[in-house]
């Protein structure tokens, strides 16, 4: 086997585990293998996807970050109010909304690396900080309706053979692209893999542990104000409690697609399979429709378990070994 | 292996914060330190925070093991609505309350023995393992109730949520049980050793001779049982079994519980006492907050505002500002302060 | 291999680096005590002194890893504060910190460049990271895949790339803290060249080690120290060894290592305590037959990569073998992991002592009763005051230099936390101890307790399995040893036969230089990866 | 119709037992009319119901309901459905549009109704005169703000009326009693409080033990409404614990489908909405209403 192969396993098995859902799927439901689902896919995880873009870096830093779902959720009320109530036009509201959030983030990593405190509970407060402001500026649910944000609804790229990808698709799509470069073709990138690999011997090589885990924390942040706009988007209206819980979701996803949360070991686009992932068995419950509340609690608990599963075997079987680096 | 970990100054942020609470509760509510008895049962607001505080504590004496472990539990919310549920209606169907409490505490033990299993053995990382019960426990435990909230009228199980011991409300009663037994099991063997060795250093651990699975199946099953006694008395408390709401993110209040405690989440030395006074701060708080008559919208923001100080007096480089012997930072350390020498040196 | 920027001026006159009087204090340890140390151009000057004694908080304290506490550095006559290891690089000064302290999981270029790496268009230029890598490694005869992870790469080699990463960018001064800890007489010899050179262009190096030979190979001048304290300062001409060891120990070392005398021949006719056949694991090592008899000592020797840390490991289970089988006291036996191996009365220092030995935040006594412990079983816990007893006892029998039992053991200077872990396994009063590149980091007074305690062991029936890169000490105190090479058995020398240059014949007779093919095992061939 | 309808429900969740019961009762109303009924949970976020919607979409369901979580930002997923020609139903909420034709009708009661019956009975009861001590549902929630506003109304009206506490019980039982402890401490050991409004039975449920906890008598010493209208008030109304509750029955889907199959008839468009009924009970129907309605739950 050759390096490459060996380094690119986990997102190998990844993504197969994906084309195989995909094919068990269609082979199950009449209308499943359409554009329409794939177009649904990308678009109804876009939130979900430029959020799990974020704390893919979080954890490749070895870090975590539990606020990501109230960023979310604050910043689609920020830009109800600023564009409903205070009457802005929605392009600077934007930029306000992404700078308040990457203000936020990076804030809660110059707490993180100034006072050596755990990211888990930083950002934890930072998820009863950024829920908390929310609710501050409004607990009514505020529909938006510049008549901007329907043009944007209305924007999409139409392929010939049938494929429609939305503005929200179209941007998790650039995003993911840019975060690769970013990963790989950076000094950050660099940095961000050295800090999770080993956090002492990066500070003895000399990275800048604190620039570094500020500007993660502020990018996490970032993305997460643009998960927030995208969302706004999507649902066309601002609200507090919007994305609650969303931060398991993007960690699931993190995971699932074959990033360490011990940090150092991952790849982007593992997170965006992961996305995709975890979007297949929920359009799969939904096909199937007879679930009740409970049994859809346990399908997904189980599904995520085989597809734990499939990948650690899978690894097992092509490299021969445990799925080494296994968790430290 | 300590209890709490050597050094009284390192207990001291925990202790004063928890001071600092309740003062700030006796200022905001004069009447805060009143307590009486009412129907042979003690009774007033610092009662309340124990009792509330009971089953928060005793979802963090568990995970405090775990998390010295490096690991963490997500899912005991869900084994608290598993064990809740399956109490309610077992009492619900006549089953006698020892046959009810036997089948909820093993369910808490298979829970934790699946997570355990997880870990230790397919090497799954805790958080995900975890998460799996965490999303599909809580369905279980639905399964179990169909949805609704079991209620059921036998005065022997409301008992452990209402009854009183000595004048002692039971919850509190059983969470000083619980955190005695866990303090022997772990002191009076070396089980608290090896359960700090496997969360420093797995590795080393394992090359010494250190049984690594059996001391990570051992700590996530405790944490189970101990999920499931908190789901008991959360149920009788209530009489009825409220599978979709009971525990709800408590995990997340155990595992702020457990760092306020002091214990790191990268593992290695813990404190179960400074984890169970973890709690108890984080509960003061919340009937602060109650009592204090600010509007629910403020909750989280005073909520996060308050644990931020508490965690930043525990933190390695304010404690650089207090007077003591110079110290050094070993570089790099990102720990809380596990050892009172663990000074910090960068400016 | 060149430096990145202009070399210094050979002109300037002053001293390169001049330290006066630095201090530092850790919670209940003076590690530095107004040290004086001056490195002049075009200087290899050598910083030594027992465990313990200050050298790497020396380095630390200098490179701005520790906030020093008084005192004053001057670099070419300008002074100098670096508050981190960054600004220390900046101004040209490169380090090889004690433990390697390299990110097992980048590859082998990124580790190279980290934080340099060569740009294009605003972007990370990986071809001219990886073309520049390899020439970076050339002169050690490293011809390794530059973008493997190098925490498959073993811990020799993380040395030789993290030496090539410091000598890389250091201008003005590099500082090796015991590098040749884990290399081989040829590689030192190839690190010895490399430093040689840069000599040459006028950079000055610290140079730290408990080799003594090496010393008097390479240095100009030496400079002891001993708790804390500056002892002197000498030319390397002007100091004859004795006087040096004296310096260093603050008294004289009684007979300098000797041949162990260990006993008849008729050893080899007792029943092996522990033997092995056919035993060996796929893309690892290749089956081998070994048999261990009481109160002797197996030494493996080989090149690095040869496969002997792969071998002891499986001896004691931490790997497991697929093939071959084990018998202990005759009996068969199943290794199927550590465990079972510390019940045999097995015990196994590691060679990567702070990532699979030592358990950082545990005390002193706790690290040292693990092992102990752990056999015994949770339930049987070691009474309070027997730990302390046998901590205190394996204290002052190895002279482990901590203030008490309760320190954590990663405060510990690197040479006591080996000493330690030494007595962790002693503790367990083994039957077979395997050891991994023992004497690691370990002081020439400690070296000689341990080689002495290591002659008592044995002689009360205690059977020991060495790895170690030192020819002269496996030829001390071995009787048998097994040669490898390319993760293969090739050669066994006994009794007589045991000498340095029959090992050494033995480890070159076919391929002369090993090191030069290592490839990581998993990554099978070294074929060039884009990522 | 020869072919079965097809019907994909994207319900809220099953946070409470009156969801769980209004599931129960769109399942059964579905079997007696024929109909496949596909449910979707959407773990009480607004996110998968869009999704499940979407999904709907794509499958070519014939119509879609929605018990939407939130009021707002439905319209773009909504005119999906529309360009796919599915008629859409709202259940038990209602949604805030620009364009009411994104969906056929909504079956919903009004939620800030009910806290008007709540607080109108109130008032009659104490002549206008009673500090009331508050359990909100979820901050944020739409129920929540709803039943506080309508609510609300009545207190202004009434100048004896005060909301001495309001604090959130998360709808359920047990912050629903932690919280009431704290009012009973804080309010001179209940001394001070004359009733108890909770946004939900579950709250109002736990309240009572608190009460009961307290040495006070439910019901009595401090009255107690909420709405809803599950068995379990009613039994406590039964036993004198409970005042009042304003019911909110859980057949949503039943109308909705009656409306639906009217509408594939003969392409008879429904009124755009179907209000159910907020009536209020009070303890002398409770023991029939408790048998009437436990086997629904
Ligand atoms: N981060 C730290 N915190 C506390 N004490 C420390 C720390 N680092 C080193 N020490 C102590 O300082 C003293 C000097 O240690 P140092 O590591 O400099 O020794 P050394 O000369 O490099 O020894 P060796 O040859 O074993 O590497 C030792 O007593 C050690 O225990
Ligand atoms: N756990 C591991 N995973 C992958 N490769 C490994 C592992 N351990 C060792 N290797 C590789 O196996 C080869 C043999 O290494 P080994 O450590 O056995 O050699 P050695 O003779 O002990 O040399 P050294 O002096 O370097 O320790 C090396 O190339 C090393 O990179
Ligand atoms: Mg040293
Ligand atoms: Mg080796």
């Amino acid at each position: 086997m050759t390096g490459a192969l060996q380094r690119f396993l986990p997102l190998i098995v990844t993504t197969a585990v994906l084309v195989v859902g995909f094919l068990i799927c269609a082979t199950q439901f009449p209308n499943f293998a359409s554009w329409r689902v794939v177009a649904n896919l990308l678009t109804d995880n876009a939130f979900l996807g430029i959020t799990a873009v974020g704390m893919t870096f979080v954890i490749l830093s070895g870090g975590i970050d539990l606020s990501v779902g109230a960023v979310i959720g604050f910043t689609t009320v920020l830009l109800a109010v600023l564009i409903e109530h205070g009457g802005w036009h929605p392009v600077p509201a934007f930029a306000v909304a992404l700078i308040a959030a990457g203000g936020f983030g990076a804030a809660m990593g110059g707490v993180i690396h100034v006072f050596q405190m755990p990211p888990f509970i930083v950002t934890l407060a930072g998820m009863f900080i950024a829920r908390g402001l929310g609710f501050v500026l409004t607990t009514d649910s505020v529909p938006i309706n510049h008549p901007l944000y329907g043009e944007l609804n209305d924007m999409a790229l139409r392929f010939d053979f049938g494929l429609k990808l939305s503005l929200p698709a179209l941007l998790m799509l650039g995003v993911v692209v840019a975060a690769v470069v970013l990963a790989h073709w950076t000094r950050f990138g660099a940095n961000l893999y050295a800090l999770g690999g080993n956090r002492q011997s990066a500070e003895l090589m000399g990275v800048p542990v604190g620039r570094t885990t500020v500007a993660v924390y502020g990018l996490s942040g970032l993305l997460a104000g643009l998960a927030g706009i995208v969302f706004s988007l999507y649902t066309g209206a601002g609200y507090s409690l919007a994305a609650t819980g969303v931060e398991l979701d993007t960690i699931t996803a993190v995971v699932i697609g074959g990033t360490q949360l011990t940090g150092g070991y991952g790849y982007v686009v593992g997170t965006f399979v992961g996305v995709l992932i975890q979007g297949l068995i929920q359009t799969y419950i939904t096909f199937d429709g007879t679930l009740s509340s409970w049994w859809t609690k346990i399908a997904i608990g189980v599904l995520l378990f085989v597809f734990i599963l499939l990948q650690k075997g899978l690894l097992v079987v092509w490299a021969g070994r445990g799925g080494e680096p296994a968790e430290a | 292996m300590t209890l709490s970990a050597p050094g009284p100054a390192r207990n001291l942020p925990q202790y004063g914060a928890l001071f600092a609470v309740l003062l700030a509760n006796w200022l905001l509510f004069p009447d805060f330190f009143a307590i009486r008895l009412q129907d042979g049962r003690l009774f007033g607001s610092l009662i309340d925070v124990l009792n509330r505080g009971a089953p928060v504590a005793l979802l963090a004496i568990g995970m405090t093991m775990v998390i010295a472990t490096r690991g963490v539990d997500l899912s005991v919310g869900a084994v608290m609505a598993i064990s809740g549920a399956i109490a309610a209606t077992m009492t619900g169907a006549g089953w006698s309350l020892p046959a009810v409490l036997a089948a909820s505490l093993a369910a808490g033990l298979l829970c934790g023995l699946w997570n355990g299993l997880l870990v230790a053995v397919l090497r799954i990382q805790p958080i995900i393992a975890t998460l799996i019960l965490m999303v599909a426990g809580r369905g279980i435990a639905q399964l179990v109730t169909e949805g609704q909230i079991v209620t059921f009228t036998s005065p022997a199980l409301a008992f452990i949520g209402s009854g009183s011991f000595l004048t002692v409300p039971m919850p509190v009663v059983l969470t000083i049980v619980v955190l005695a037994v866990t303090a022997l099991l772990v002191r009076a063997t070396a089980l608290g050793l090896m359960i700090e060795a496997v969360g420093i250093n797995r590795l080393s651990s394992a090359g010494a001779g250190v049984n690594t699975p059996v001391v990570l199946v051992a700590v996530y099953v405790w944490c189970g049982l101990c999920a499931a006694v908190a789901g008991l008395i959360v149920t009788a408390d209530i009489r009825g079994a409220d599978a979709n709401n009971a525990g709800l993110w408590l995990e997340l209040d155990a595992i702020l519980a457990v760092v306020v405690g002091g214990t790191s989440l990268l593992g290695g030395r813990f404190g179960l006492v400074l984890s169970v006074v973890g709690a108890l701060i984080i509960q003061s708080m919340n009937t602060g907050i109650l009592l204090s008559g600010f509007k629910p919208e403020f909750n989280l923001i005073v909520k996060a505002g308050v644990l931020l100080v508490v965690l930043l007096l525990q933190s390695p480089t304010l404690t650089l500002f207090l007077p003591r012997p110079k110290g050094a930072r070993p570089i790099g350390t990102v720990k809380p302060p596990v050892a009172p020498t663990s000074g910090g040196a960068k400016p | 291999m060149t430096a990145s920027t202009a070399p210094p001026s050979a002109s300037s006159s002053g001293p390169l680096l001049a330290i006066r009087g630095l201090s530092k204090a850790f919670l209940g340890v003076q590690a530095l005590d107004g040290v004086d140390f001056t490195l002049r151009h075009g200087e290899i000057h050598a910083l030594l002194g027992e465990n313990g004694a200050g050298k790497s908080t020396l380095i630390k304290t200098l490179t701005g890893v520790y906030l020093r506490d008084g005192g004053t550095v001057a670099l070419e006559g300008r002074e100098i504060a670096p508050r981190g290891v960054e600004e220390a690089q900046r101004l040209h000064i490169g380090t090889v910190y004690q433990e390697v302290n390299l990110l097992p999981n980048l590859s082998v270029a990124e580790n190279l460049f980290l934080g340099r790496q060569p740009m294009r268009w605003g972007l990370v230029d990986r071809g001219a990271m990886r073309r520049r890598a390899r020439a970076v490694l050339q002169p050690y005869g490293l011809s390794i895949d530059v973008t493997a992870p190098l925490g498959r790469f073993s811990v020799a080699t993380q040395q030789i790339v993290a030496i090539a990463r410091a000598v890389d960018m250091s201008a003005k001064v590099l500082i090796l803290d015991e590098p040749t800890a884990s290399l081989d007489a040829q590689e030192v010899a190839v690190l010895f060249k490399v430093m040689r050179t840069l000599r040459s262009r006028g950079i000055g190096i610290v140079f730290v080690t408990h080799f003594l030979d090496q010393v008097y190979e390479v240095c100009d001048s030496i400079t002891v120290l001993r708790n804390g304290r500056l002892v002197g300062e000498r030319r390397t001409a002007d100091l004859p060894r004795l006087d040096l060891v004296a310096m260093m120990l603050g008294r004289e070392l009684e007979a300098a290592a000797h041949r162990i005398d260990l006993g008849p021949a008729e050893v080899d006719s007792r029943p092996p305590l522990a033997s092995f056949k056919g035993f060996g694991k796929s893309r690892s090592v290749e089956p081998f037959d070994l048999d261990i008899r009481p109160g002797e000592v197996v030494a493996l020797a080989g090149l690095l990569g040869s496969g002997r840390t792969e071998t002891v490991r499986l001896v004691f289970g931490m790997d497991r073998a697929d093939r071959g089988e084990a018998t202990v006291d005759g009996q068969a036996v199943r290794l199927k992991g550590p465990r079972d191996a510390v019940r045999l009365g097995f015990g196994f220092c590691p060679e990567d002592r702070k990532k699979e030995g030592i358990v950082g935040e545990l005390s002193v006594r706790e690290n040292i009763i693990l092992a102990l412990q752990a056999r015994q079983g949770w339930l049987k816990p070691i009474p309070r005051h027997r730990q302390e007893e046998i901590a205190d006892r394996f204290i002052r029998l190895l002279d482990i230099r901590t203030p008490d039992a309760e320190r954590p053991i990663q405060l510990l200077s690197g040479g006591n936390q080996q000493k330690a872990l030494l007595a962790r396994w002693l503790a367990t009063e083994p039957r077979l101890l395997i050891l991994d590149e023992p004497t690691r980091g370990i002081d020439v007074g400690a070296h000689a307790e341990i080689i002495r305690l290591i002659e008592r062991l044995c002689a009360d029936g205690m059977a020991l399995l060495v790895v170690s890169s030192e020819l002269e000490e496996i030829v001390a105190y071995s009787r048998r040893v097994v040669v490898l090479r390319d993760r293969r058995h090739v050669a066994e020398l006994r009794g007589g036969e045991v000498s340095v240059e029959r090992i050494v014949a033995a480890i070159a007779s076919e391929t002369p230089n090993a090191i030069a093919s290592e490839t990581p095992v998993t990554a099978g061939s070294g074929a060039e990866v884009r990522q | 119709a020869d072919k079965k309808l097809v019907v994909g429900f994207s319900q809220i969740g099953s946070e409470s037992g009156w969801r769980a019961a209004e599931t129960k009762t769109a399942k059964a109303e579905a079997d007696k009319r024929g109909i496949d009924l596909k449910i979707s949970d959407a773990q009480q976020k607004q996110e998968n119901q869009i999704k499940a919607v979407r999904s709907f979409v794509a499958q070519g369901v014939d119509a879609i309901f929605i018990a939407p979580v939130v009021a707002t930002g439905w319209d773009s997923v909504l005119k999906e459905a529309k360009e796919a020609k599915i008629p859409v139903v709202l259940l038990d909420r209602q949604i805030e549009t620009k364009d009411q034709s994104l969906y056929m009708t909504a079956v919903t009661s009004d939620t800030v109704h009910e806290g008007r019956v709540a607080g109108e009975w109130l008032a009659k009861q104490t002549g206008g005169k009673c500090a009331v001590v508050e359990l909100q549902g979820t901050v944020g929630s739409s129920p929540a703000i709803n039943r506080k506003k309508g609510f609300d109304e009545i207190v202004a009206k009434n100048p004896g009326m005060k909301i001495v506490r309001t604090q959130s019980g998360d709808f359920t039982r047990a912050k629903g009693k932690e919280v009431m402890e704290s009012f009973i401490k804080a309010e001179n050991g209940g001394k001070g409080i004359c009733a108890v409004y909770a946004h939900n039975d579950d709250m109002a449920v736990g309240a009572i033990q608190a009460i009961k906890e307290a040495g006070l008598k439910p019901g009595k010493d401090i009255l107690v409404v909420s709405i809803d209208g599950v068995p379990d008030i009613f039994k406590a109304m039964s036993e004198g614990e409970a005042n009042a509750t304003v019911e909110l029955t859980p057949n949503m889907a039943g109308p909705a489908y009656d409306a639906l199959i009217a509408f594939k008839k003969d392409g008879k468009a429904p009124p755009k909405w179907i209000q159910t009924e907020s009536a209020l009970f009070t303890p002398d129907t409770a023991k029939a209403e408790y048998e009437r309605r436990k086997d629904a739950y």
